[in-house]
């Protein structure tokens, strides 16, 4: 049991860190600003989300845990907020997004 | 205190891809001709920064780097940037002259650091002055940073801390939100 | 595991940077930035664990508030070009 | 007042959990400045119900989260699927429908989530109008009167 904990949180890291990657993969790989936001999130979700949960299985119920929770919890709230405006301000600023089918609006 | 000296492997591969990352943008950097590009990109070099003195054991400096780096001066470039225009001019030079100089400054920086002792040598000459009686613990406050700054170094933490709390004071007029006399307009 | 997730973060800042580097608007680099940010904080709390010194934290917990108001502020600026603009003021 | 209080617990919870020390002086210095933090904040108005939302259905919140967290992995999995494929599956759309939501904390939660969850991110947020860039047709889609739209409805006390 006190071995499987840590080993848990080892894979949970390499998973995070391996979305990460995959996330700026997407960053690059994606056609225009919008759909690249969506690889962002993908870091922003699922990669640091898996980091901080291996991290904490690591941790244990200590002070360090608690402090790996509350940065979960900014990152949760903070990010939509920043890529809420990102896109906002994008689209104001008149740039376009590539559609699939240009008909529908 | 039981640190190792010198550090692992990996940590100096770590350290000297952070250093590789930071040339990249500060190369970036200098290519760029928009100009809030180039704002977002020394934040981001701000933050490489931080995370390079942390790698380096040097967490508060660490910590007023990010927030001034990435915190204030972010704020500051952009009020200045108000007054000018977001593209940068073509120079009308050739920069020849500039890069020779600051080349030729790098390269005395690089002989000059030559003689510097070894990261983290405890018989570099600043561990042995006063460095072991701060150490002793005489001002009765756990951590040892926290003694140097508050007690032995008080006036001119007292000055630091001004301008952290003044980039607070920016960050929240920044942050203001607005009143509408009449209910809520979402955003 | 430590190390590797270390090295894959750094790997993702490169690349990030990478598309910082090739924009081609403002809002691309803007985005990548903020996954910089994102990424330079999971990487200082990962290396704080790689070094045995969790306690550093709180540098990251600074980090990503840092982060938030560097792009909102940034967002603030292109929207109404100035950053302390009420609506009301104009 | 309630509001007062729980902003002011909120601030001493996070004073012990930077500080870590438990000594009296370190405790009373702690609950001191978040006393004070407290009192400013409530002085320059600050705590409002957009501030310090303590008005919302807790309970109804408590099971938010796990939903939304695994609507997050799913989708998750989804779009970092579609980026490592080679074709590069992907059709964005721009959807634009009526959320059900009446007060602004309750679209703003609603935007959040939209937006956290990859492959759908908010663009413009008014009551009665939603604008989402979606990777896929099919996210596109299921926007308008979804699970999560009747969840963050629940958010909201009656």
């Amino acid at each position: 049991m006190n071995e499987i904990l840590p080993f848990l949180g080892g894979l949970g890291l390499l998973a995070g860190a391996g979305f990460c990657l995959v996330g700026a993969v997407g960053l690059l790989r994606m056609p225009d600003f919008y759909t690249r936001m969506h690889a962002a999130s993908v870091i922003e979700t699922l990669g640091a989300g898996l980091i901080l949960c291996g991290l904490l299985l690591q941790a244990g119920f200590t002070l360090v845990g608690a402090k790996l929770l509350m940065i979960g919890l900014l990152i949760f709230f903070a990010s939509p907020t920043a890529s809420h405006a990102l896109a906002r301000a994008a689209l104001l600023r008149g740039l376009k997004p590539k559609l699939a089918s240009p008909e529908d609006k | 205190m039981g640190r190792r000296r010198g550090g692992t492997i990996i940590e100096t591969l770590i350290i000297n891809a952070l250093l590789v990352l930071m040339a990249l943008a500060v190369l970036v950097l200098a290519r760029t001709r928009n100009l809030f590009a180039v704002v977002v990109l020394s934040g981001v070099y701000s933050f490489l920064m931080a995370t390079l003195l942390v790698a380096l054991d040097a967490v508060d400096v660490a910590m007023t780097e990010a927030a001034v780096g990435a915190g204030v001066s972010t704020v500051l470039l952009l009020g200045a940037l108000h007054l000018c225009k977001s593209e940068e001019a073509r120079p009308a030079h050739r920069p020849w002259l500039p890069l020779a100089l600051s080349g030729a400054t790098g390269l005395l920086l690089i002989y000059g650091a030559l003689d510097l002792p070894d990261f983290a040598d405890p018989a570099a000459p600043i561990h042995r002055h006063v460095a072991p009686r701060y150490l002793q613990n005489e001002v009765d406050v756990p951590n040892v940073v926290t003694a140097v700054l508050a007690s032995f170094r008080g006036y001119d933490t007292l000055g630091e801390t001004t301008v952290v709390f003044t980039a607070g004071a920016g960050i929240v007029a920044l942050l203001r939100r607005r009143r509408h006399k009449g209910g809520g307009d979402a955003q | 595991m430590l190390a590797a997730a270390t090295l894959a973060l750094l790997a993702t800042i490169a690349l990030a940077l990478l598309r910082a580097a090739l924009g081609p608007t403002v809002f691309d680099r803007l985005q990548a930035a903020n996954s910089i940010g994102t990424v330079a904080m999971l990487l200082l709390a990962v290396f704080g664990f790689l070094r045995g010194r969790p306690d550093f934290l709180d540098l990251a917990l600074v980090y990503g508030l840092l982060n938030v108001i560097g792009v909102i502020a940034i967002l603030k600026f292109f929207r109404q070009g100035d950053l302390g603009a009420d609506e009301e003021s104009r | 007042m309630v509001r007062s209080i729980s902003f002011f617990l909120t601030l001493a919870l996070f004073w012990l959990l930077l500080s870590g020390m438990f000594t009296p002086f370190l405790l009373a210095a702690g609950a001191g400045s978040a006393f004070a933090v407290a009192l400013i904040a409530r002085r320059m108005d600050l705590l409002d119900h957009e501030g310090h939302p303590v008005q919302l259905a807790w309970g109804a919140v408590l099971s938010y989260w796990p939903w939304l967290l695994k609507e997050i992995v799913k989708s998750a999995w989804d779009v970092s699927r579609r980026i490592l494929d080679p074709r590069l599956p992907i059709a964005p759309t721009l959807a634009e429908f009526a959320p059900s939501q009446k007060t602004d904390l309750g679209l703003v939660i609603h935007a959040n989530s939209i937006t956290l969850t990859p492959g759908t991110v908010a663009v413009e947020v008014a009551a009665g109008r939603f604008l989402v860039h979606a990777l896929t047709r099919e996210g596109a889609a299921g926007l308008a009167g979804s699970e999560m739209d009747r969840r963050c409805a629940a958010l909201e006390r009656p």
